[in-house]
């Protein structure tokens, strides 16, 4: 009896304890993290957005075996202000951690501000779009000097969708749906603002959904929709509802255009509403990661098991930013912060990436509009 | 296996007084000193040992005590707690941010209208018995979220930011390098909250409680004033809960209506009975364990929420009545000494 | 003794389509035993529910202290001084013997929920008072010696005499006992009709439901009989036992044993 | 209130259908409810799996593709109906081991309430944990067996085939289900049961064998669900059955939970409920208008809309 204790006592030691294995003198490790959600109702995009950063990473310890070897924290955060709580304090006080990949969420990320400040954690976030996280106006969320991000503003979006959205319909009537996430309604306000300042567009009306509500019947919305005879309908929100929206307009006959913004901007898009995505319109920064390869989209199939997705360039280009900055000797917090904030950095697609002073990239703010054709998101160019 | 319960509390019905007060010092000093033990395997990978004993830990414990009144005390299915902790916050993120008041200023304001939306639920709703309870106050609680993401005069989906820390008291600092200030503070509510609760137990109210979970209607024939009692009851569980979600707001700096889910709801539920409904002890061990072991097997990642589930469905199986049951003992000892006499 | 305590006037209890109780009228004199039998079904239980608010009449009214009960719930009808037992037993079973009547002595508190918070001196003071009074109840009806034990462990008779403990604890004048002797043996019964003598003998009125014929016959005051929701005799036990109405509606449908 | 006033047909028609999908999952929480006294928390997880099991029997097992096009005739006919049972099947299947795992021993040993209620939300947690880590925590489409034609526009509401088969096919199944609560011997034990678990235990009826049927049977009207959500939205995902089963439970106490009759007009009229606050209120305020008439009806109906006195006093 006592001997089985023993043993329980020891095998609960073991499956508690981490494993810490003696690093080879000869190689040096550092670790980077990645903050997002990777439970609960938004884990979809934590895990689509780490792959890219995992990917980075393995493609970073082959190159440099035996020199540099990068290990990755996941701290999942849920995607909420609650379970931001939780892990900024702990990846803050481990210093081992030289820089992090996230928050992928706006709220989480200004739930998690204060913690890294302090700490002086250097952070390039994925995919938080909105504004004030990096307006030095706005305090209360102001994420500088360690916040910095790769995904355009909503207010660079927000009229770029309006105006990608109408082109070329003569009388716009635009409906426009969120997603009542703070991505979704945030990005909506930018939309309506801009739909609104265009004499020649009628919002017909707006309206909100459930984004975390996986079953969404939206037939009362489509009804609405079609009583107001819009022919643009607007929808702010990330892919799978997107996918789910669009499908239950067309095979309620609605014949006009519909667009999205960059957190529809994923593969999976067309890949869930098949036939329905045909012909919509959608609005991202960048390029989806398909898009930079046949041959580096299925090496990244094959290193991670599964096809890049959301934000997956913008994962990447962060993570590699941090890479790029070890490999130049920046491997404490201070020398981070340092090397990412002056550092001039190329991202997959071969465009210069430098942060600006509140932590957006500078010179760029462009964004691209993109069309669903034949199955395929192809683009159509920037959106002036 | 050693009985816990009944071992602990003959040894405390043996002590005299002074011991007792002896053994509640030690104890409490003890527990204060938790915070320090984060150098052994109590450590939690990746999240921060000191902020993890405030939020989740130290939180889930408070609003287990609190929703124990309600549930363990006298047998009502609340499945909207999470209501009256969003209250609080939000109370809290308001005021903070809208006005000069500071946290302890809020606190009692939290308090009071987590307890008024008690109220105005408890009167029309506490008629209702069961699952048709459950089932109203589970909306109660989607109500208050879903009306916090519609309301964009307190931040919408946006939520509210820069929310105030207290100010420092007794030289304590509350701010983000001192999450110990944080977990003091509420370890001084959740020993505000016991003692409540311990007073309560053993007089009229407790009485009355105990008799509405066990025969309501009996209660109410022997002049127990049931719909009165059970609004108390409920009234005081949303004090407890606006009292944590005031704190919860002043240490997170930031809240949003995704911290105010139902699945909150369900895991304070849990905590309940998991360790033992209607036992202080048991429902505090619950809320330590179901908030601690999430934290500690982050490793796992993306498996700890399974493990959370086979965990609450096997312990329930195997010990139905929680970990510490509640008290079923017969103080055979004052018979004996009768048959002495 | 001719004082009357409860007054049942014309109560009519229909359920859907069918009367419980047709018309029944019923006094209840201060300080007497009143037993009010009849066959299984004649709605004796029924003149229970109405009497302490379980159930709203249909028509008619119940008056007790010459006040109509009539809209009052059901707790401030125990507060005015009627308290009831159950025919099936419900006590409160995780809760202590003593327990059981200090909880339904509560009934006169004052102290409130703050009072029990805060109040220290009135409130303890109420405490100590309402225990020895449970002690007291307890010791009368003669089961002090089970005062600590949890009422579900407790022997069946024990419990039935709980019943009647916590009845009289709170505080109430009339007692409306439901088959208080169901299941006991013919020793048990004789005992328990002391202790009903007894409390009647302590000032308490006592409406009783009994089958036991001797039992009634021995210590009733007066016999009300119930037959298909109808009052059929209302006199001495003596004149009820003979009564042919009564003899009738037994034979017709015979007293049941349980 | 314009749209509801202008579309109020085809807001009609969209609110019966999403109804429909309500009533039979409320039928997995009322018949248990009705022999337990419990609420099965783990229902929301029965329809889940029955979803996937709709995907995979069109997608896997019968081979179409994404961009496979929609199938007509007998083809059709066979696959969808392949697809409803096997959906049946598996959620009937899960239904099955949730009572297993979550209930009988909690329920043999005769414990407090509360208990069976937390290993039930424990099963629920695991059940969708498992899915969520197969799937990757994505959406699922199914591929489309059936065209979504319109067959006609009466009234202004446009009658969609996949619609319209709800309409249809959900109701016939109810009926059947009633008839067999009424009319079989096992339906009969399982109303004896309902209505007293002692005096059927006395009677000679097996409790385990009933127990385990009613949950088979809400399983399997929970997986007709499935099939129908998944033939009209083709989306599923991990914790897609959260929000409908929050959904259906709440119809089923708006019927009169424990009672089938009270199922199926708590589902409808929670499904048209729904449709018009959405019309009349916008979106957002869905869930809250929905809670707000439940309470209003409780208030006045303690026992729901069809409840039987079951929580009444028995003095």
């Amino acid at each position: 009896m006592k001997k089985k204790v023993l043993a329980g006592v020891a095998v609960v030691t073991v499956a508690l304890g981490f494993a810490v294995s003696p690093a080879d003198a000869a190689v040096k490790t550092y670790t980077l993290a990645y903050q997002g959600p990777l439970t609960g109702d938004n884990a979809q995009t934590g895990i689509d957005e780490i792959a890219g950063v995992k990917y980075a990473i393995a493609k970073f310890n082959a190159a440099h075996k035996g020199s540099i070897q990068v290990k990755l924290v996941e701290a999942d955060d849920q995607g909420g202000a609650a379970g931001a709580g939780q892990v900024a304090p702990g990846i803050a006080k481990n210093t081992a951690i030289i820089g992090l990949v996230g928050p992928a969420f706006s709220g989480a990320s200004i739930a998690s501000f204060p913690f890294y400040k302090a700490a002086g954690l250097t952070l390039i976030s994925p995919s938080a779009t909105r504004v004030t996280l990096t307006d030095p106006t706005v305090a209360s969320d102001f994420g500088g000097p360690v916040f910095h991000r790769l995904p355009s503003k909503d207010d660079k979006q927000g009229p770029a969708l309006a105006a990608y959205a109408i082109k070329g319909v003569t009388a716009p009537v635009v409906y426009d749906v969120n997603d009542q996430s703070s991505y979704g309604v945030g990005l909506s306000g930018y939309v309506q603002t801009a739909l609104k300042a265009n004499s020649k567009v009628k919002l017909a009306g707006a309206d909100a959904v459930d984004g975390t509500n996986a079953a969404l019947d939206l037939s009362a919305v489509i009804t609405k929709i079609k009583g107001a005879n819009a022919n643009v309908v607007i929808y702010e929100g990330y892919y799978a509802q997107a996918a789910s929206f669009v499908k239950q307009l067309r095979d309620a006959g609605y014949k006009g255009i519909f667009a999205s913004g960059d957190g529809t901007y994923d593969p999976g898009f067309v890949t869930l509403a098949k036939d329905a995505a045909e012909g919509a319109r959608l609005t991202a920064s960048s390029a989806v990661f398909q898009d930079a390869g046949a041959k580096i989209t299925a090496d990244f199939t094959k290193v991670i098991g599964t096809a890049p997705g959301t934000y997956a360039v913008e994962d990447y280009d962060a993570t590699n930013v941090f890479l790029t900055c070890i490999t130049k000797g920046a491997t404490t917090r201070a020398k981070m912060a340092t090397c990412v904030k002056t550092g001039t950095f190329t991202g997959l697609f071969k465009n210069t990436i430098k942060f600006d002073a509140n932590g957006d990239v500078s010179g760029t703010g462009f964004i691209n509009g993109f069309l669903v054709k034949n199955g395929v998101i192809i683009s159509a160019g920037q959106v002036k | 296996m050693i009985n816990l319960r009944d071992a602990g509390a003959n040894a405390w019905a043996k002590w005299n007084k002074p011991k007792r007060a002896a053994f509640s010092i030690v104890a409490i000093f003890l527990v204060g000193l938790m915070p320090y033990a984060g150098f052994s395997i109590l450590n939690t990978p990746i999240s921060s040992y000191a902020d993890v004993l405030v939020y989740p830990v130290g939180m889930y414990v408070l609003m287990a005590l609190g929703l124990n009144i309600v549930v363990g005390k006298s047998g009502m299915l609340d499945l909207g707690y999470v209501a009256f902790f969003a209250i609080g916050a939000y109370t809290m993120g308001f005021l903070g941010t809208h006005t000069h008041l500071n946290t302890w200023e809020i606190l009692p304001i939290g308090i009071a209208l987590a307890m008024l939306a008690g109220v105005l639920l408890g009167i029309p709703t506490l008629r209702l018995r069961g699952d048709y309870l459950a089932i109203v106050t589970l909306g109660f609680g989607e109500i208050i979220r879903i009306t916090a993401v519609n309301t964009i005069k307190i931040g919408g989906p946006n939520g509210i930011s820069n929310i105030p820390h207290p100010p420092s008291v007794f030289g304590l600092t509350f701010d983000i390098m001192h999450p110990n200030s944080f977990y003091w503070l509420i370890l001084v509510l959740i020993l505000l909250v016991i003692w409540m609760i311990r007073r309560l137990t053993v007089r009229r109210p407790g009485r009355a409680w105990e008799a509405i979970r066990q025969d309501e209607d009996a209660a109410e024939l022997m002049g127990v004033p049931t719909l009165k009692y059970k609004i108390w009851s409920f009234v005081l569980g949303a004090a407890v809960g606006g009292a944590a979600g005031v704190v919860f707001a002043s240490k997170a700096l930031f809240i949003s209506p995704d911290s105010f889910t139902l699945n909150i709801s369900i895991l304070i539920l849990s905590c309940i009975v998991f360790g033992g409904i209607g036992n202080i002890w048991g429902v505090i061990l619950g809320g330590v364990i179901l908030a601690y072991l999430p934290e500690r097997i982050r490793f796992i990642s993306d498996a700890r929420q399974l493990v959370f589930g086979i965990t609450l469905v096997v312990i329930m199986n195997f010990r139905p009545d929680g970990l510490l049951p509640r008290k079923k003992r017969e103080k055979i000892v004052t018979k004996s000494a009768k048959e002495v006499k | 003794m001719s004082e009357s305590l409860l007054e049942i006037k014309d109560l009519v209890m229909k359920f859907g389509g069918v009367t419980a109780l047709n018309t029944v009228n019923l006094t209840v004199k201060k300080g007497e035993i009143l037993a009010l039998i009849g066959p299984n079904g004649a709605g004796k239980t029924t003149v229970f529910n109405v009497i302490t608010g379980v159930y709203q009449p249909t028509s008619g009214e119940v008056l007790f202290k010459g006040a109509s009960l009539k809209g009052k719930k059901r707790f401030e009808i125990t507060q005015t001084g009627i308290a009831r037992t159950f025919q099936n037993i419900r006590l409160w079973g995780d809760m202590t013997a003593l327990e059981n009547v200090i909880t339904a002595s509560d009934v006169h508190s004052k102290v409130g929920l703050v009072g029990s918070l805060f109040g220290s001196g009135r409130s303890r003071r109420t405490e100590k008072a309402a225990r020895e009074k449970a002690h007291e109840i307890l010791a009368f009806i003669g089961i002090d010696e089970y005062s600590d034990r949890l009422a579900r462990n407790l022997p069946y008779g024990v419990q039935r005499r709980l019943e009647i403990a916590r009845a009289m604890g709170t505080g109430a004048e009339l007692l409306l006992l439901d088959e208080p002797a169901a299941g006991f043996n013919p020793q048990e019964k004789v005992e328990l009709a002391a202790v009903i003598k007894k409390i009647r003998d302590d000032g308490y009125t006592v409406l009783l439901i009994e089958h036991d014929m001797s039992l009634i016959m021995g210590i009733s005051d007066r016999v009300a009989v119930l037959d298909f929701g109808q009052k059929i005799a209302d006199d001495l036990p003596s004149v009820v036992q003979n009564d042919p109405k009564v003899i009738e509606a037994y034979l017709g449908a015979p007293a049941d044993e349980a | 209130m314009q749209t509801l006033i202008h579309q109020f047909w085809q807001l009609t028609f969209s609110g019966v259908a999403q109804g429909f999908i309500y009533v039979l999952i409320s039928l997995g929480y009322t018949m248990v409810y009705g022999v337990l006294r419990m609420i099965n928390f783990a229902n929301s997880e029965i329809f889940m799996f029955g979803t996937f099991a709709t995907v995979v029997v069109s997608r896997d097992l019968l081979g179409y593709g994404s961009d496979s096009q929609p199938i007509h005739g007998f083809t059709l006919i066979w696959s969808l109906a392949l697809a409803l049972v096997v959906s049946m099947i598996v959620s009937g299947v899960v239904a099955l081991l949730v009572e297993l795992i979550a209930y009988r021993r909690l329920r043999s040993r005769g414990t407090n309430r509360l208990a069976p209620l937390i290993s039930a939300i424990g099963m629920s947690i695991v059940l969708s944990e498992s899915m969520r880590l197969l799937t990757a925590s994505r959406s699922v489409g199914s591929p489309r067996l059936l065209a979504k034609t319109s067959l006609a526009e009466i009234g202004g509401a446009n009658i969609r085939v996949d619609q319209l088969m709800v309409v249809i096919v959900a109701p016939i199944m109810f009926f059947v289900l009633q008839w067999f609560v009424n009319s079989t011997r096992l339906g009969k034990g399982i109303r004896a049961v309902s209505m007293n678990e002692e005096t059927a235990k006395l009677m000679g009826i097996n409790l385990n064998r009933v127990i385990s049927a009613t949950f088979l049977i809400g399983g399997l009207m929970t997986g007709a669900s499935a099939f129908f959500f998944e033939t009209v939205y083709e989306n599923t995902k991990y914790n897609i059955g959260f929000n409908l089963g929050l959904a259906a439970f709440t119809a089923a106490v708006l019927g009169g939970i424990g009672n089938i009759r009270g199922a199926f007009f708590g589902g409808l009229a929670l499904g048209l409920l729904e449709t018009y606050a959405s019309a009349v209120l916008g979106s957002q305020w869905k869930p809250v208008t929905v809670f707000i008439v439940l309470v209003i009806v409780l208030l006045f109906r303690p026992n729901g809309i069809f409840g039987e006195a079951v929580q009444q006093t028995r003095v």
